[in-house]
C-alpha cells in the first residue's frame, strides 16, 4: 500500500538466489501462494493466465544427452531499482517504490487493469486476475488474515511479502525500535526454501548476503542491461548457466522451455 | 428577500458551488474508490489470535518437522521445524501446502461404516475353522482376510498384525519393499547412485538429503530427465525398464564378469557400466539406492562395501510386549494367489500404490470383499466394494514410520491440528474392533513403552531442547510428542541388514509394435494421494511438475502420435487405457510417454510399460 | 487530482499535466456556454428569423444566390454576400451610381405568357410590393408563383395588426395538401388582408420607406428569364420537363397542373426560396 | 415517409431500403454487444488474452482506429486554421468518421480493462509519467470536442432545424467552430503522440523502447506525423467508398485529390523520420539493451519481411500521391490510400503485437496469441455501430455540404434514371 511516513533507516531489500542449490521442488512457490492467499488455480488456467508472484523456471543449456545440464530459475519481482517499468507507466500511481524499503509495490484495490504494467515489465512477473478467485468450500478458513485477497480484474505481483515487513516493523515498534530486527523479516519463499537457496537482506547493509552476492564475480542479474537496477541477484558456478543473464546469448528458436 | 422559487434554486446553486471549494465532495469521492475495494465473492480471512503450534507433517514416511502459523487455532501456513535434526527445517512442497489436504475437493467423509464393519466381523468369525461348518461360512478353508498396510512401521501396522493375529486364517500384508529395517545413512556416503530413486526430489527427507548433498558425488541412473537427473553429477541415460538388468551386470562388473548382455539391455556401453562399478568400490563409501522398479538394487550394497556402513540395519522403535504375538509381516506377491476373501487396505497414509492388477490376483475370483480406507476417491476405492472415510493431515493422530535416511529409529506424531469432520473412521481402531480387540490406546502404549526403555532423546520443538527420554516422566514424554517432538532412538553400534538376494526383477517390456513407446512413471515421490488444490501453482501454472492425468512426450514423439501440446489424448497399455493431457517437453527422451504416477496410471503401468499415445 | 488526495504524490509534472488539462476544459466549456448564451440572447431579441434566412439563404445553391447586377449583366459573375439585402450593400450603390437613369423598361413586361407590371418592385421570392398613394404599400404574388401554384386550395394570412420581418414568412398557402410559404418582400404592419380572388394579398405600412433590396424596372426581364433556367433545372431533377404551352415557351401553368406532387413540392420549395 | 428529415437537394433511397441495409450490421452489433456482455460479465478469462500477452486485438484496434480517426482533427486543422477552403466539402464526414473511431476505441478500452468502474480513477490518481494517463486525458476531452463538433450537423438537419432555438444554437456554435478545431488539434497532436510513446516507455521491451527527444520517445513524433500523413488519405478512402456504396458524387475531384497531396507530403516526411529512427534503433538503442537486432526477427512468422512490408506500405503510397499524373486517377489515388491507411495499420501491429510476442528473458519463449471470437466480436460491434451511426448521419444529415451542388450540375443535363441507389 502507500507507504508510510517512516523515521529509521533506509533500505533497500534484495535477494541472492544461488541457482546450483536450487532443486526446482517449487516450496517457494507454494509457501508464497499460502502466504499472499493467491487463489488456487481456475480449471482454465494455464502458465499463461496463471498466477504466481514466484515462478520457477527449468532452464537447459540447450545441449542433447550427455551434455545436457539444467538449472532451476526461481523468478519473482525483481525490484527494479531505477527506472522502475511497471511504476512509470501505471496510469492511476497504483504502483508505489517504497523509499524506505525498494520494494515496488502494488495496491490491487486501486487497479484499474489496464494490464500497461504487465506489457511493461522485463521479467513477466506480474499476474492479472482473470478469474474469480475461488477457493474450494472451506478452504478460505486457511487464508492469511495479513493479506486481502485480490478481486477478479486487477494485477499483483511479488512485494517481498509486505504482510511479514509490517508484522515485522509492529514488532519492532512494539519492542520500542524504529527498525526491524535483524532477521526478523525474510518472504515466504526464503524461509520455506529447503535448500537455503534463496537469502534475503539489505543490500545496504555490506555483510548482507545480497549485498555481497553483488561483488561476487559469479553472480549476476537478469536483463541487466536494461539498466532498470534489479535487487535479485543469481549466483551460478556454471559459466552457461551466467550466460542466461544476457538475452544476446539467447538460443535460436527451439521448443518451449518447461516451468 | 422574499423566498421565490427562484430564490431557493439560486441559493442551491450558490451552495453547490461553494461545495465544490471545500474539501467534503473530493474527500468523498476518494472514498468511493477505496470502498470499490471490496468485491462480491472475494473472501475476508477470518482473524483470531496468531499462535504457533507444532507437529510432525505424515504425508509421506519423511515426517518432517511442521511449525504451523495458526489464526485462532486454524493453520494458515505451515513451515519446517529449523534445527530439527533429521528434516532440518525443510518442508517439501506438499508439506508447505498441507494444511490444504481436508479442504480437498471430493474429500471423503461418509461411507458405509456398518456394512463394512459387519462384513469384516464376519469374514472374521467364518474364516475361522471352528465355525467353518456354520451355514454363514464365506470362507472356505486356506481363503483368508487380510489388511494390505501402504505404510508398515507405523502404531497402526502393529494394530493391524494384533488383529490380523486373533483372527485365524489373517494375513498382515505389506507393500513389495524388498525388506523392512534397513535404513541408508547419507551422511556417511561419498558416492551416491540412485538408480532412478528421486533423489533430489522428494526421497527419504528433502531437509535431510540437501544438508548432504554437498557431500557425496551423485550419480543418477534413469530413463528419464528427471528433475534428480537434469541436477546429478553424472546422468547415465538408460533404456527404460532395464535397471534391473543393470544391477545385475554391476553386479557382474565388480566380479569381473561380463557385462555385454547388461550393456545391450540397458544402451550403456560396457564402459559405463564398469566405470560405474569401479566409482562404486573405490570411491566408497558408496550407497546403491533402488529406483521405483529395481528393489533388489539394495543388493549391490552387500559387493560395495557399503553393507553395515551406508546401509544400516535400523532396529525399531520399542513395542509394548504383549504386542508381539501378532500376525507375521507377509510381503503382498508371497501370498498364494486367489486366496484372499476379505481384503482391507489402508490408504489413510499414502505410501506406494502398488497396481491393482498386482492385488486382484491375490483376491479370490468370485466377489471378493475389498475395504477401502481411504480420505480421498481415485485410490483403490475405484475397485473397493466399501470405502470408508479416514482423517488427512492435519487432522490425523497418528505416528509416522522412521524415513530410509533415518538410520536411528525414531517415533514421532502428526498431532490433530483441525478437528476431523464427523463420520470418518479410524482404520487400526475400526478394524481392531471389528475383529474384537482394543486398540484405541494402542499410540500411548507404545510412548509409554519407547519411554520405559529409556534409550535415545526427545527433541521438542517449541524450544528446541534435547531431554533424554530417560529423564522424562511418562505423562511429559506423551504430552511433549502431542505438542510437537520427536524421539530419537540413540546411534547405537551399527549392524548390517539382514543379507538380501538379487531377485531379478522384472524384465524390461518386450518390444510390441502396436504399442510402439514406453511409458515411464515421473513425480513418483508425489505422493499418490491428491494435493492441496493449491498444487495447480506448480502443475498447470507453471508447468514446473508434470501435473495428475498429463503425460511429457517428446516433441518427434508427439507429432508422430498425433497429439498437440495441451491436447487430450488416451493413453494406453496391455493393462488398459486412460484420458492423459499430452505435455510436449524437448527434455523427454524419444519413444518415452512420461506420465505422472497416479493410481489410474500405475494400475495400468507399473514402473515402465509398452504403451501407445492417441489423442481423443 | 488534488493535494488532498489519498496517495497522490504530487510534482511539477502533475501541476503541468493538470494545468494544461483544465485549461483546455475551460476553454471548450467556456466556448460552448458563449455559444448557448449568445443563441439566447439571439432567440430573446427575436433575431430567429433572420438567422434562419440567413442559413436558408447559405444553403441555396450557389447559382440562385446570384447578385441582381449579375442578372442585368452589369458584372460577370457575382454572388450575393447579403441575402438579397441591398441597402446596406456597397457595390449595388456602386452599380446604382454608374447607373445613367433607371430606364423603366416600358409600362410592364411580357414573356412566358407571364405579365410583370413595371409600376411595382420584385422580390426574389415570387411577391411584388407597390406603393399606395396613403404611404401603404401592397404585397401580391406575382404571376410567375401564381401560374406554379394555381388558386390556393386554403389560405393563412397574418392578421390585422400582425408585425412582418423581412425575409420571413408573409403568409402560408395550402395547395395539394402541401404548405407554402411565402417570403415577405418586405418589414411591416399588416393592416388589411385580401386574397388570391383580389389584386393583393396583404397591405402593410412599411417600416421604413427604402425598399431598394427589390428588383425593377429592366431588372425584371433578366431575372425572370434566370427563374425559368432555375425551374427547368429543379424540373429535370425530377425527370421532368415543362411543357412548350401554346406560345412555343414553356408553361408554368402547365407546370402547376401536371407535374407529380413531390415533383411540384421541390420546386415551389426552389421557387419560394424554401431550401 | 421519412422524407420529412432528408436534407433537400439530395435523394435518398427508398426507406425500406435503407432498413434493409442497416438489417445485417445492426445484427452484427448486438452479436458484438453479447460478446462485449461476455467479456464484462465473466471477465476477461473470454478473451485469449493472458499474463504475458496482456495486450491483445484491442490495442493493436484502438491505436489503428485512433490513428485512422486523426482524418478529423487534421482535415478539421487543414480546413479552419489553414484555411484550405475547398475541403468544407468533407469536414462533416471527417468529424463523423472520427467520432466513429474513436468513440469506438473508447467503448472497447471500456471492455478490455479488469475493472472498468475504476476508469475514472485515471483522472482521480493521475500519474504524469505514464503515456496511458495522457492518452486518457486527451482521448477522453477530444471525445468531448468531437460530440461538440457533431452536433451542429444534427441540428441542421431538415426537421430539427425547424425548431428556432436549435437552429439558432447550431449557428451560434458553427460561428465558434474554429475555437474545437484548435483545440481538437492540440488534444489530438498529445494523443496520437501519447499513443506513440505508450509503447516507445518501455524500458523493458527493447524491441518498442526508443531512445528520449525531450521528454518523450521518438514514436511519440513519430505516431503524430505517421497519423497526420494517413489521416487525409483515410478521409479520402472513406470519401470514395461511401461514393461508391451509395452511387452518387458526394465531392469534386479536386477534394480527393488535394487530400491525397497533402497525405502523398506528410507520408514523405514521416518516411524520412521513420527511415533515420529505424537506424538509431537498430545501431544503438537495441544493442545498448543487451539485444541483438536480428533476433526480433528470428522468430516465425514475423521475419524482417515485416520490417520492409511496413516501409514499402508507406513508400510506395508516398511515391502515387505525389506525382500528380498518378494521383488524378481515381485508381490510383484510392488505392494509395488504401495502402497508407494499411501501412499504419502494420506499423501499430509491430509496435504492439510484435512486441508482445518477442521473448525479453533468453529462456522465455515467443508467443503466438489469437483474438477469441468474443474478442473479435467486441470489435465487430465497434464496427457496426460506426457503419450504422454513418449510415443514420448520412442519410438524414448534411455529411458532405457540395453534395446538393454537385448533384444539381449533374442534372443540368436531364438524367435518364433517378439516382436513388445506396443509403
Amino acid at each position: 500500500m502507500i507507504s508510510e511516513k517512516k523515521p529509521g533507516k533506509i533500505c533497500r531489500y534484495g535477494m541472492a538466489i544461488d541457482i546450483d542449490k536450487c532443486t526446482g521442488c517449487g516450496a517457494c512457490v507454494i509457501a508464497c501462494a499460502v502466504e499472499n492467499n493467491v487463489p488456487p488455480g481456475n480449471e482454465g488456467a494455464t502458465d499463461l493466465t496463471g498466477i504466481t508472484w514466484l515462478r520457477v523456471f527449468k532452464v537447459d543449456n540447450g545441449e542433447e544427452y550427455p551434455a545436457r545440464q539444467a538449472v532451476y530459475f526461481p523468478m519473482m519481482c525483481q525490484q527494479c531499482g531505477v527506472e522502475t517499468p511497471c511504476y512509470l507507466v501505471c496510469p492511476q500511481q497504483a504502483v508505489d517504490v517504497d523509499p524506505a524499503t525498494g520494494v515496488v509495490g502494488q495496491m490491487p484495490e486501486r487497479c484499474l487493469g489496464c494490464r500497461y504494467c504487465m506489457a511493461a515489465c522485463p521479467y513477466h512477473s506480474r499476474y492479472f486476475n482473470w478469474w474469480d478467485p475461488k477457493w474450494p468450500a472451506g478452504m478460505e478458513k486457511t487464508l492469511n488474515p495479513d493479506v486481502a485477497p485480490r478481486m477478479r480484474g486487477v494485477v499483483e505481483k511479488c512485494n517481498y511479502c509486505h504482510g511479514r515487513w509490517h508484522a515485522a516493523r509492529q514488532r519492532a515498534a512494539e519492542a520500542g525500535l524504529r527498525d526491524i530486527i535483524p532477521g526478523d523479516y525474510a518472504p515466504a519463499c526464503v524461509e520455506a526454501c529447503p535448500a537455503g537457496a534463496i537469502q534475503f537482506g539489505d543490500l545496504n547493509d555490506p555483510s548482507s548476503a545480497p549485498a555481497k552476492a553483488a561483488k561476487d564475480p559469479e553472480s549476476f542479474r537478469l536483463l541487466v542491461k536494461l539498466g532498470t537496477e534489479p535487487k535479485v541477484y543469481y549466483h551460478s558456478k556454471r559459466e552457461w548457466a551466467r550466460r542466461i543473464g544476457d538475452p544476446s546469448q539467447a538460443p535460436a528458436p527451439k521448443e518451449p522451455a518447461r516451468g | 428577500m422574499q423566498n421565490t422559487r427562484r430564490n431557493a434554486l439560486k441559493f442551491i446553486g450558490g451552495a453547490a458551488a461553494g461545495a465544490v471549494f471545500t474539501p467534503a465532495p473530493w474527500r468523498l469521492i476518494t472514498d468511493t474508490a477505496l470502498w470499490s475495494e471490496n468485491w462480491p465473492g472475494v473472501p475476508r480471512p477470518p482473524r483470531g489470535e496468531i499462535s504457533a503450534r507444532f507437529t510432525n507433517c505424515s504425508i509421506c514416511p519423511a515426517g518432517c518437522g511442521v511449525r504451523a502459523r495458526c489464526v485462532g487455532g486454524q493453520p494458515v501456513s505451515l513451515a519446517g521445524v529449523a534445527g530439527h535434526p533429521l528434516s532440518r527445517g525443510g518442508l517439501c512442497a506438499f508439506g508447505v501446502a498441507g494444511h490444504h489436504l481436508p479442504y480437498c475437493p471430493g474429500r471423503l467423509t461418509e461411507g458405509p461404516v456398518e456394512e463394512a464393519a459387519g462384513a469384516i466381523a464376519r469374514a472374521a468369525a467364518n474364516c475361522n475353522p471352528a465355525n467353518a461348518a456354520s451355514p454363514l461360512a464365506v470362507c472356505s478353508p486356506g481363503e483368508t482376510i487380510a489388511v494390505l498396510d501402504l505404510r508398515p512401521g507405523r502404531t497402526a501396522s502393529w494394530t493391524y498384525r494384533r488383529a490380523m493375529g486373533a483372527v485365524k486364517n489373517g494375513l498382515y500384508l505389506t507393500a513389495a519393499e524388498a525388506f523392512s529395517g534397513a535404513a541408508v545413512d547419507l551422511a556417511k556416503a561419498r558416492t551416491v547412485v540412485s538408480l532412478g530413486a528421486p533423489v533430489l526430489d522428494g526421497w527419504g527427507t528433502p531437509g535431510n538429503v540437501l544438508a548432504a548433498r554437498a557431500n557425496f558425488r551423485l550419480i543418477q541412473v534413469e530413463a528419464i530427465e528427471s528433475r534428480t537427473a537434469s541436477l546429478a553429477d553424472l546422468w547415465l541415460r538408460i533404456r527404460p525398464g532395464s535397471a534391473s538388468t543393470l544391477v545385475l551386470g554391476i553386479a557382474a562388473a565388480m566380479k569381473k564378469g561380463s557385462v555385454t548382455g547388461a550393456a545391450a539391455a540397458t544402451g550403456l556401453t560396457e564402459r559405463q557400466i564398469t566405470d560405474l562399478a569401479d566409482e562404486l568400490t573405490q570411491h566408497g563409501p558408496a550407497l546403491v539406492l533402488p529406483g521405483y522398479d529395481c528393489p533388489e538394487a539394495w543388493a549391490l550394497n552387500q559387493l560395495t562395501g557399503g553393507w553395515g556402513e551406508t546401509v544400516v540395519a535400523r532396529q525399531e522403535a520399542p513395542v509394548p510386549e504383549h504386542w508381539k504375538n501378532c500376525a507375521p509381516v507377509t510381503r503382498l506377491e508371497s501370498a498364494p494367489d486367489g486366496s484372499i476373501r476379505t481384503l482391507i487396505i489402508d490408504e489413510s497414509a499414502p505410501g506406494d500404490y502398488i497396481p491393482w492388477n498386482a492385488i486382484r490376483r491375490k483376491l479370490v475370483a468370485d466377489n471378493p470383499v475389498v475395504i477401502a480406507f481411504a480420505w480421498s476417491p481415485g485410490g483403490y476405492r475405484r475397485h473397493s466394494l466399501f470405502t470408508l472415510p479416514t482423517a488427512v493431515f492435519p487432522e490425523t493422530l497418528e505416528d509416522i514410520p522412521a524415513a530410509t535416511d533415518s538410520p536411528a529409529a525414531v517415533f514421532r506424531l502428526a498431532v490433530p491440528l483441525v478437528a476431523a469432520p464427523a463420520g470418518v473412521v479410524n482404520p487400526p481402531e475400526f478394524v481392531a474392533k471389528a475383529v474384537g480387540i482394543d486398540a484405541s490406546n494402542a499410540l500411548r502404549e507404545r510412548a509409554d513403552a519407547i519411554q520405559k526403555a529409556g534409550r535415545g532423546v526427545l527433541i521438542a520443538y517449541a524450544d528446541g531442547r534435547y531431554t533424554p527420554a530417560g529423564q522424562v516422566r511418562p505423562d511429559d514424554f506423551w504430552k511433549a510428542l502431542n505438542q510437537g517432538a520427536c524421539w530419537m532412538d540413540s546411534e547405537g553400534r551399527r549392524t548390517a541388514p539382514p543379507a538380501a538376494d538379487f531377485a531379478a526383477g522384472d524384465a524390461p517390456p518386450a518390444d510390441d509394435a502396436r504399442l510402439p513407446l514406453v511409458a515411464v512413471l515421473a513425480e513418483t515421490a508425489a505422493a499418490t494421494a491428491p494435493p492441496s488444490p493449491l498444487m495447480s501453482k506448480l502443475h498447470r501454472e507453471s508447468n514446473l511438475r508434470l501435473g495428475r492425468s498429463r503425460a511429457a512426450l517428446h516433441p518427434g514423439t508427439a507429432r508422430a502420435c498425433g497429439a498437440g501440446d495441451g491436447g487430450r489424448a488416451v493413453l494406453e497399455t496391455s493393462l488398459g487405457k486412460c484420458e492423459i493431457e499430452v505435455v510436449v517437453d524437448s527434455s523427454v527422451p524419444p519413444g518415452v510417454v512420461q506420465v505422472a504416477a497416479a493410481p489410474e496410471v500405475i494400475d495400468i503401468c507399473g514402473a515402465s510399460a509398452r504403451a501407445r499415445v492417441a489423442p481423443l | 487530482m488534488l493535494p488532498w488526495n489519498y496517495g497522490l504524490h504530487w510534482s511539477i509534472g502533475t501541476a503541468v499535466f493538470l494545468g494544461a488539462f483544465y485549461t483546455v476544459l475551460v476553454i471548450v466549456v467556456t466556448t460552448v456556454i458563449s455559444a448557448a448564451v449568445r443563441s439566447r440572447r439571439v432567440l430573446r431579441d427575436g433575431d430567429a428569423d433572420a438567422v434562419r434566412w440567413n442559413s436558408d439563404f447559405y444553403a441555396l445553391p450557389a447559382r440562385d444566390r446570384a447578385c441582381r447586377h449579375e442578372l442585368t449583366g452589369e458584372v460577370a459573375q457575382r454572388e450575393c454576400p447579403n441575402g438579397f439585402d441591398c441597402r446596406k450593400c456597397d457595390t449595388h450603390r456602386m452599380f446604382l451610381d454608374r447607373r445613367t437613369a433607371s430606364t423603366p423598361g416600358g409600362k410592364s413586361y411580357e414573356g412566358f405568357g407571364m405579365t410583370f407590371p413595371l409600376d411595382r418592385l420584385y422580390h426574389r421570392g415570387h411577391t411584388w410590393v407597390r406603393r399606395e398613394r396613403n404611404g401603404t404599400v401592397t404585397i401580391g404574388l406575382d404571376d410567375f408563383a401564381r401560374h406554379l401554384v394555381g388558386r390556393p386550395d386554403a389560405l393563412d394570412l397574418p392578421r390585422k395588426g400582425e408585425r412582418l420581418r423581412l425575409n420571413d414568412t408573409a403568409w402560408r398557402m395550402r395547395k395539394r395538401n402541401i404548405d407554402l410559404r411565402v417570403v415577405s418582400p418586405i418589414a411591416g404592419i399588416v393592416l388589411e388582408t385580401d386574397g388570391p380572388d383580389g389584386e393583393w394579398y396583404l397591405r402593410v405600412r412599411p417600416e421604413q420607406p427604402d425598399l431598394r433590396h427589390l428588383l425593377e424596372g429592366f431588372e425584371v426581364q433578366p431575372w425572370v428569364a434566370r427563374e425559368m433556367e432555375r425551374i427547368q433545372a429543379a424540373l429535370s431533377a425530377w425527370g421532368q420537363a415543362p411543357e412548350p404551352g401554346n406560345n412555343g415557351q414553356p408553361d408554368i401553368a402547365a407546370v402547376g397542373a401536371d407535374c407529380p406532387t413531390a415533383c411540384w413540392e421541390a420546386v415551389c420549395g426552389a421557387m419560394f426560396l424554401r431550401p | 415517409m421519412d422524407k420529412r428529415f432528408i436534407p433537400a437537394g439530395v435523394s435518398r433511397c427508398s426507406t425500406g431500403r435503407f432498413l434493409l441495409w442497416l438489417a445485417p450490421w445492426a445484427a452484427m452489433l448486438l452479436f458484438g454487444l453479447y460478446c462485449a456482455g461476455l467479456c464484462l460479465v465473466k471477465g476477461l478469462n473470454q478473451t485469449h488474452m493472458n499474463n504475458r500477452f496482456a495486450f491483445g486485438l484491442w490495442i493493436f484496434l484502438d491505436l489503428t482506429v485512433i490513428a485512422l480517426g486523426a482524418g478529423a482533427f487534421f482535415t478539421g486543422f487543414l480546413l479552419y486554421i489553414l484555411k484550405r477552403k475547398e475541403l468544407r466539402a468533407v469536414i462533416n464526414s471527417a468529424v463523423a468518421m472520427g467520432l466513429m473511431c474513436y468513440g469506438g476505441a473508447m467503448a472497447v478500452l471500456g471492455v478490455d480493462v479488469g475493472q472498468p468502474l475504476r476508469a475514472w480513477f485515471t483522472f482521480w490518481y493521475p500519474n504524469v509519467h505514464s503515456m496511458l494517463t495522457e492518452v486518457t486525458f486527451c482521448i477522453s476531452c477530444y471525445l468531448t470536442v468531437l460530440l461538440i463538433e457533431y452536433v451542429p450537423i444534427v441540428l441542421k438537419n431538415r426537421k430539427l432545424r425547424q425548431v428556432p432555438s436549435f437552429l439558432v444554437f447550431e449557428h451560434e456554435l458553427h460561428k465558434l467552430v474554429y475555437v474545437f478545431a484548435g483545440v481538437g488539434t492540440f488534444l489530438s497532436f498529445f494523443h496520437q503522440g501519447s499513443l506513440g510513446g505508450l509503447y516507445g516507455v518501455l524500458r523493458g521491451r527493447p524491441f518498442a523502447f526508443r531512445e528520449e527527444l525531450g521528454i518523450w520517445p521518438s514514436t511519440f513524433f513519430l505516431f503524430i506525423l505517421s497519423a497526420a500523413a494517413v489521416g487525409p488519405s483515410f478521409i479520402l478512402l472513406t470519401t470514395w467508398l461511401v461514393e461508391k456504396i451509395a452511387r452518387k458524387r458526394l465531392v469534386r475531384p479536386q477534394v480527393l485529390q488535394s487530400l491525397g497531396r497533402i497525405s502523398g507530403l506528410l507520408l514523405a516526411a514521416y518516411v524520412l523520420l521513420k527511415t533515420v529512427d529505424t537506424l538509431i534503433w537498430l545501431g544503438r538503442t537495441t544493442p545498448r539493451s543487451g539485444f541483438l537486432p536480428a533476433q526480433y526477427y528470428a522468430w516465425r512468422p514475423f521475419g524482417v519481411w515485416i520490417l520492409f512490408a511496413e516501409i514499402a506500405l508507406f513508400l510506395v503510397p508516398m511515391v502515387i500521391l505525389l506525382l500528380p499524373k498518378l494521383r488524378a486517377r481515381a485508381g490510383w489515388l484510392v488505392s494509395a490510400a488504401a495502402m497508407a491507411c494499411c501501412g499504419v495499420a502494420v506499423n501499430r501491429f509491430v509496435l504492439t503485437i510484435q512486441t508482445l510476442a518477442l521473448p525479453t528473458l533468453s529462456f522465455d519463449r515467443f508467443l503466438q496469441y489469437l483474438p477469441s471470437w468474443q474478442e473479435t466480436g467486441t470489435f465487430l460491434a465497434v464496427l457496426a455501430s460506426a457503419v450504422l451511426v454513418y449510415s443514420i448521419s448520412f442519410r438524414y444529415f448534411e455529411l458532405f455540404p457540395e453534395e446538393g451542388d454537385l448533384r444539381r450540375e449533374l442534372l443540368r443535363a436531364p438524367v435518364t434514371e433517378p439516382a436513388l441507389a445506396g443509403k
